[in-house]
């Protein structure tokens, strides 16, 4: 399999604070590559850096097989990578649809393929689809940031704790709608639910204090207790 | 009845204008959140630039044109130089655009010299028709007229495409509009150059309105426009176009029947409307 | 003397004595306030010129009087209060001015007259014209070359009043037209007029239609206009056709760049200040010429001659004082004195300290060859015609 | 901390005494004139300061009570007697004034968000000078009028004394307000308004207090600004004087009380070379120019003001991924 | 046992929307009680309604008794209902420590002093470390709250309320976002509040583990009307419960009991 995304020795600065220290990954084509590590770790740099939204000092981000280290963020995105932000990033006085006119890049037939599957997917979009991004409830909003980073038409797609505030029964619908997309679309997920995490990943890469200490296949950690004690307090 | 009538068009006519000075406003203020105090001093300039253009080629539409070259251009210089580095910031745009506009008022006396010049209205506008004692003034109609057009076209580009979501959406979360693909850069430089050129255009329709330019208009025009983009409801062009109405009617009435009160009267309307609709009259919605 | 003048000269205990009293100093310095930059730029750099070429006339071009080398300190009040007294000290501490000239606007020179009294220094007004400068806040170390408000209103009732005549008036709603108006509507009633209207606007208002509309309505025979400021309502007056409905327009003549906004005007009667052909007289020959000659071309404008007048009454007070500049020996000698300047003779009035002086009863007329109305004379408004009443 | 602290002090107590000693040192009185004029601005900015640096709110109708103190104490040297006792009543009555109107104005305006209120602050403004513009029986309107300072301050050099006395006094009082409990409240307001309240702080209350308190520092400093001029006319209750505010404040640094103060003296003395030099260099005539590039260059090379941008570099030098030098620090 | 906290047919609505539903709810003194349900269900809403963030169309809030729709939510605050949010929701500019400490301030009612400097109250610094301590973020007392990772500034927003210290807490999703490391400690946090025993607690929670361990009854909120109040072992085996809320997740717990 194809390696779609490379995360080669990266540093990152925010403002004087050395951030990332040291990370290493890489994500194939079709595949859910999961980002893990304690509050604080660097999971969200990680993420921002491939973006160019904290740029790397040092080291260098490829996708598919093209430098973007030092791309602008547009460029970046424009080349098929979507991004669900933490913060799910909603733009609160614009309506739920105008939020996702905004992240269409062309009102082709294809997009609006894809619109209709997301609002399946999240119906309770629908129901409020004139209402105010802001006025969303938390897990409302969770759904719309998920749903507008879907309808950009991306080869790759960087999800930022999505089940986060999410009802189960959601969570649910939402690794179904992931195991479902890895067909066309490659994932990068940082997840503190382990389950959600250990269901749905193919591989993981562990950080901490901004460095990758371990990586590999998610069938070995699910086994490997003494990594899940150390770095991620459960086991 | 008569009186009424003038009184009406020509409130509305003033009010056009006041639309047209504001309307730029609406885009930088209003849209992008950028307190823009040099947007006076764009003002001023295209005033100035039309002025000149007109005594060159004696031509009012050529003399238009300038100025809007001149907006093009001062637009994308201020843009790049003074507004970039400051987006988001209130603090810092205020200090920047003020000594800004002390540079763009000054380099004015320096390109045109320090006095006053006359601006002339076309032939084919100057003067007025008299119908019984209804007195219309040729100019004023062209103004109205103008003053719908650019509502007309703003609101439909603005309705159409996505540019106004997308500034709408870039001032709240940057980073976010950039991660979906747009290069919010270019488009906040391009609507500021929008709202430079419609400041541009203001300040050369306002000159054979008054017929008289001098460097110190801009300050004075920019407020009335700060006045009207907040009583219309930041960022809305329908409000902005009806707040300018509403400034241009009650002077016209109040100069008429309360005159004593015509120093207090922009302000008058502000504080009413302030206090009673705390969001302005509009609130943009979708 | 009180207390502060012992105080000064402590302070300056181990100096040059102070050289007010300008007897051992081979120097008569004279501190000339201006609005060099600002709404009102064009103003003080008419001043400026004008006091000048005052100097130089008024000493033959040497520069001298009674001896002593005249020495001029321009300064900028940028049309704000607190920096011309802080630039009036400058020239009264720092530089130990003889005399204060000045200022462009009104606010300016109130602030820096109490300064004059402090120091005992002369200060000679121009081109200011609020009434309480030589009114209400008058004191005797103040005397003014630039006409006062009244007698600009005077001479404007001079040009158009008299019996039976209805005039409507049109002024600016604060002191400047207030004043104006309440002045013009004295002297013109005295001459027998009736004051029909009295129209307040905004003066930065962009439309003044409304205002005027009530003007048409009330129907007098002339509609008078005080103005100033660069935002003016000519335009719309020539719109609203008004003059076409047999109402004439009186104003007084402003100077050549907004004279240049006055042509839907032209063949208005009202008064004027100055405009270089105007008056007739060797004095403002030599002005237009030398100004020509200086500025490549340029003819003086309408403060020009005011800054010279300004200039020429100073040297001829020295004259008088043979070069003693002592600020109390001072007032006895220009109370009174008449001297000549471009506009004829001014005199100061004892009571005031107002120069009383020529104005101009004009017509706007197009000229061939010049882009704005002309002002051409229709009769001299002599000095006692035009003499304001003593407000002090 | 403690000992940066009392540096800090031990540096502002230096330069107090020298500016106590200068006019006993010098005799110019342009210096004198100027610094007073320097100071009585530094009391306008950091009444200001205390709204947009503290507080949070842009005010654009601050001249309002610049104009109340300017009014009230040329009214009452005019009216009453030029005295000192005249003069200290004319302050507090100003004060007072000053006090009531910022209150009734907060109440009306501060329930408004961020543009609105300021706009608003701008109509109460503007419809308080046109009437005191109307109001002419007691002001003379735009003209204005002279009025007769106090024997004693016939002495600039005494008036410079009492004019850093007030400054001295002023800043330590608002350095105290701010570095108290509730200062520190008016900067949550600032930084968050919505989590303030949930807290259980009455944010209005917050809000009127600081517009009070600086509407009543502004009357003190339009109250010495008259007495300097020992004339008074509408140019107090500008837009001009607010912005003047404004940008002192800013280029000194919001939030950080002494920046104002700096702000202050940058303005006034660059203002006083720039025009100097215009005498000297014709390619300074349009000065102006000059003036306003030093704006644009300040916020390029001080994004956060000359004392704000020092106090952040301090910061990152001193004590890495600590508390960046900012608003309501302790440390001065 | 007294009732603390009542309301009675609360009811709000956005437009056509009804969020709240007729709610009629008892809370017993000194209990813990979870709120779950479907996102959107009501239940952030439900909160804004008891601490006066927002105002019922219909409908009554009483606390301890009294009618609380008169008081705004700062006097609501004051009288003891504290409340954290869902988004974070903390000072941006100001320091960690600086954070809590207002929030001490207005639990010692240091609300008007302005004459004292703020250090000579060094109980409010005393007490803003302990909090932090308790939440684990005494190690970055001095850091700026904006440079804050996500988790991190959940851990704050907790010690925010903490440091209101009032009668009733309302908690809305504290451990959103926060690392599996972490849970335990802010679990082991509400825990010791709770075993206290003088605090009635309020949580919103969609992390079915923690409610369960912690939880003295649960309710369930179903488009702005209560589907089930109940024991956990009751909720649970609801079957409309089932339907509405948990999906697969029932099924799992019961897996593994
Ligand atoms: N703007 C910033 N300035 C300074 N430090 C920052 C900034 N943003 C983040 N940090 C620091 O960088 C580190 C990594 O943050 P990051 O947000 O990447 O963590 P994370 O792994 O996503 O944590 P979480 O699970 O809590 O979201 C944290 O210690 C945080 O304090
Ligand atoms: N101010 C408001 N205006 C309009 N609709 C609102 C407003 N606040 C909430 N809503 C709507 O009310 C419903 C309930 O929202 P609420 O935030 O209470 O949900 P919730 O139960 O907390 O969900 P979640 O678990 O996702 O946080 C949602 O559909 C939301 O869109
Ligand atoms: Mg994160
Ligand atoms: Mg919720």
């Amino acid at each position: 399999m194809s390696t779609l995304l490379k995360v080669e020795d990266v540093h990152t600065y925010i403002g004087q604070y050395h951030i990332l220290q040291g990370v290493n990954f890489q994500a194939n084509e079709g595949e859910v590559s999961v980002l893990l590590g304690r509050n604080g770790a660097g999971k969200t740099t990680t993420l921002k850096t491939i973006l160019g939204l904290t740029p790397a000092t040092k080291g260098r981000v490829a996708f598919k097989g093209q430098e973007i280290t030092k791309k602008q963020t547009h460029v970046i995105a424009n080349n098929g990578i979507g991004y669900v932000p933490e913060d799910q990033g909603i733009f609160a006085t614009l309506t739920v649809e105008e939020n996702m006119k905004v992240a269409m890049r062309t009102e082709d037939e294809k997009t609006i393929g894809k619109q209709d599957y997301v609002l399946d997917l999240f119906p309770d979009l629908k129901i409020f689809w004139k209402k105010d991004g802001g006025l969303l409830s938390g897990g409302q909003k969770q759904m719309l940031a998920m749903a507008r980073a879907f309808v950009g038409n991306n080869q790759l797609l960087l999800i930022d704790e999505p089940s986060k505030g999410l009802a189960p029964i959601v969570i649910e619908k939402v690794m179904e709608a992931i195991i479902d997309m890895k067909k066309h679309t490659t994932i990068v997920l940082v997840e503190q639910n382990f389950m959600m995490a250990s269901r749905i990943g193919d591989t993981y890469t562990l950080l901490d204090d901004g460095e990758t200490v371990q990586s590999g296949l998610m069938q070995d950690l699910i086994q490997d207790e003494q990594i899940k004690r150390k770095y991620l307090g459960i086991g | 009845m008569e009186l009424l009538m003038n009184l009406t068009i020509n409130g509305l006519a003033t009010g056009m204008l006041i639309f047209l000075l504001a309307a730029g406003l609406t885009l930088i203020f209003g849209l992008m959140d950028v307190l823009n105090f040099a947007h006076g001093g764009l003002f001023a300039w295209g005033a100035f630039s039309s002025v000149w253009f007109y005594s060159l080629t004696e031509s009012f539409v050529l003399a238009i044109l300038g100025a809007i070259l001149t907006g093009i251009i001062l637009g994308f210089i201020t843009e790049k130089l003074i507004i970039k580095p400051v987006y988001g910031n209130h603090v810092q745009q205020i200090l920047i655009t003020l000594g800004f506009m002390l540079v763009l008022t000054e380099m004015l006396k320096v390109v045109f010299g320090p006095n006053q010049i006359a601006a002339k209205t076309p032939a084919y506008f100057a003067g007025s028709w008299e119908i019984g004692d209804v007195i219309i003034i040729k100019y004023r109609v062209f103004i109205i007229v103008v003053g719908f057009l650019v509502f007309g076209i703003v609101q439909y580009i603005l309705k159409k495409t996505k540019v106004g979501l997308i500034v709408r959406a870039g001032v709240m979360n940057k980073e976010m509009v950039q991660t979906l693909g747009i290069n919010i850069n270019n488009v906040f430089l391009y609507v500021f150059i929008a709202g430079a050129v419609l400041a541009s255009l203001g300040g050369a329709l306002m000159a054979p309105y008054s017929g008289v330019i001098y460097a110190e208009m801009g300050m004075e025009f920019a407020i009335l426009g700060f006045i009207v983009v907040v009583i219309g409801g930041m960022g809305s062009f329908p409000g902005s176009l009806l707040a300018a109405i509403l400034v241009g009617l009650t002077g016209s009435y109040m100069a008429y029947y309360v005159p004593s009160l015509s120093l207090a009267v922009n302000m008058l309307i502000m504080a009413i409307v302030l206090i009673f609709r705390p969001q302005g009259l509009f609130r943009v919605k979708g | 003397t009180n207390s502060d003048t012992t105080e000064d000269t402590k302070d300056n205990e181990g100096k040059v004595p102070v050289s007010g009293t300008g007897e051992e100093g081979g120097t008569i310095k004279i501190g000339v306030l201006a609005s060099l930059t600002g709404a009102l730029e064009s103003y003080g750099k008419q001043t400026q010129r004008g006091f000048d070429l005052g100097i130089e006339f008024a000493t033959d071009g040497t520069m001298e009087v009674a001896g002593k080398k005249i020495e001029i300190v321009y300064e900028d009040t940028e049309t704000k209060p607190e920096v011309a007294v802080q630039k009036a000290t400058k020239l009264l501490e720092d530089d130990e001015v003889d005399f204060l000239v000045g200022s462009s606007s009104s606010g300016d020179t109130l602030a820096v007259l109490p300064l004059a009294e402090e120091y005992e220094t002369i200060m000679v007004v121009e081109p200011a014209v609020a009434d309480s400068i030589t009114g209400a806040e008058f004191n005797p170390y103040i005397f003014r070359t630039s006409r006062n408000s009244s007698q600009d209103a005077v001479a404007g009732a001079a040009a158009i009043a008299k019996s039976g005549v209805k005039i409507a008036t049109f002024a600016p709603d604060y002191s400047f037209g207030l004043d104006g108006v309440a002045a013009f509507k004295k002297a013109a009633e005295k001459l027998g007029a009736e004051i029909v209207l009295e129209e307040y606007a905004d003066p930065a208002a962009t439309d003044f239609t409304s205002n005027l509309q009530k003007v048409i309505q009330a129907k007098p025979d002339y509609l008078f206009v005080v103005w100033a400021g660069a935002n003016s309502p000519w335009n719309q007056i020539a719109d609203l056709k008004i003059q076409e409905k047999g109402i004439k327009i009186s104003t007084g003549a402003p100077d050549i760049p907004a004279l240049s906004t006055m042509e839907p005007l032209v063949g208005m009667e009202g008064f004027s200040v100055y405009y270089h052909t105007l008056p007739d007289n060797n004095v403002n020959d030599w002005l237009v010429e030398k100004h020509k000659e200086k500025f490549n071309g340029e003819v003086p404008d309408l403060f020009t001659p005011g800054g010279m007048s300004a200039a020429i009454s100073i040297i001829e007070a020295l004259k008088k004082s043979e070069g003693n500049a002592d600020g109390n020996e001072l007032i006895g000698i220009m109370e009174g004195m008449s001297f000549d300047t471009p506009k004829g003779t001014m005199t100061f009035r004892e009571d005031d300290h107002q120069a009383l002086q020529t104005l101009y009863s004009i017509k706007l007329e197009k000229q061939e060859g010049i882009d704005y109305p002309v002002p051409v004379l229709i009769r001299e408004l002599s000095p006692e015609e035009t003499e304001p009443p003593i407000q002090n | 901390m403690t000992t940066k602290y009392q540096w800090n002090n031990i540096f502002l107590t230096i330069i107090v005494i020298v500016l106590f000693i200068f006019p006993f040192v010098t005799d110019s009185r342009t210096w004198t004139i100027l610094l007073t004029q320097i100071f009585i601005f530094s009391i306008l900015a950091m009444s200001y300061d205390i709204l947009l640096g503290y507080t949070g709110i842009v005010s654009f109708g601050h001249a309002m009570f610049f104009g109340i103190g300017a009014y009230t104490t040329g009214v009452m040297l005019d009216r009453v007697e030029p005295t000192i006792g005249v003069f200290i009543l004319s302050i507090v009555t100003g004060m007072i004034i000053a006090g009531i109107i910022s209150f009734i104005v907060g109440l009306l305006t501060l329930r408004l968000k961020s543009h609105f209120y300021a706009m608003l602050t701008l109509a109460l403004s503007g419809l308080f000078l046109v009437l005191t513009e109307k109001w002419r029986s007691l002001t003379s309107g735009n003209d204005g009028f002279t009025f007769r300072a106090p024997e004693v301050f016939k002495d600039r050099a005494v008036f410079y004394l009492v004019v850093l006395v007030c400054l001295v006094v002023t800043y330590i009082l608002l350095r105290r307000f701010v570095q108290s409990p509730l200062g520190h409240i008016l900067v949550a307001v600032r930084e968050n308004e919505q989590r303030t309240k949930s807290l259980g702080f009455k944010v209005l209350h917050y809000k009127v207090i600081a517009s009070v308190v600086a509407g009543v520092v502004a009357s003190l400093a339009g109250a010495l600004y008259a007495i300097s001029l020992r004339f008074v006319n509408t140019s107090v209750l500008t837009m001009d004087i607010t912005l003047d505010a404004l940008l002192m404040t800013i280029i000194g640094g919001v939030g950080t009380l002494i920046g104002p103060i700096i702000g202050a003296g940058v303005i006034e003395l660059s203002q006083h070379y720039l025009s100097g030099l215009a005498k000297e260099y014709p390619i300074f005539e349009r000065w102006i120019i000059f003036f306003g590039i030093l704006y644009i260059l300040v916020v390029i090379f001080f994004p956060a003001g000359i004392v704000g941008t020092i106090r952040q570099a301090y910061y990152k030098r001193k004590k890495p991924h600590v508390v960046e030098g900012r608003s309501n620090s302790e440390d001065l | 046992m007294t009732t603390i906290l009542k309301t009675e047919n609360l009811t709000i609505r956005f437009g056509g929307h009804i969020a709240v539903d007729h709610i009629n709810f008892e809370m017993p003194e000194n209990q813990f009680k979870s709120i779950i349900g479907p996102n959107g269900a009501g239940k952030t809403t439900f909160f804004n309604l008891i601490s006066g963030e927002l105002k019922p169309t219909e409908g009554k809030v009483y606390f301890k008794d009294e009618d609380m729709i008169r008081f705004s939510s700062v006097d609501r605050t004051r009288k003891g209902l504290g409340r954290s949010f869902q988004i974070t929701n903390v000072f941006p500019n100001l320091s960690v420590l600086e954070n809590v400490r207002i929030a001490v301030q207005s639990k010692e009612k240091i609300r008007y002093q302005m004459i004292r400097h703020i250090s000579k109250y060094t109980s409010l610094s005393q007490k803003a470390e302990e909090l932090l301590g308790l939440v684990r973020l005494y190690s970055k007392k001095h850091v700026i709250a904006s440079q804050l990772s996500h988790g991190e500034k959940r851990k704050l927003e907790i010690a925010m309320l903490l440091a209101l210290d009032t009668e009733v807490l309302l908690l809305d999703e504290p451990t959103a976002g926060m690392s599996l490391e972490e849970v335990p400690a802010i679990l082991e946090v509400i825990r010791r509040i709770k075993e206290q025993g003088n605090k009635t607690i309020l949580l919103i929670e969609h992390k079915m583990d923690m409610i369960l361990d912690l939880s003295d009854s649960i309710m369930v909120l179903f488009n702005g009307k209560v589907l089930a109040d109940g024991t956990p072992i009751e909720i649970m085996q609801n079957e409309m419960v089932q339907n509405a809320y948990l999906g697969g997740l029932y099924d799992e717990h019961i897996a593994k009991s």
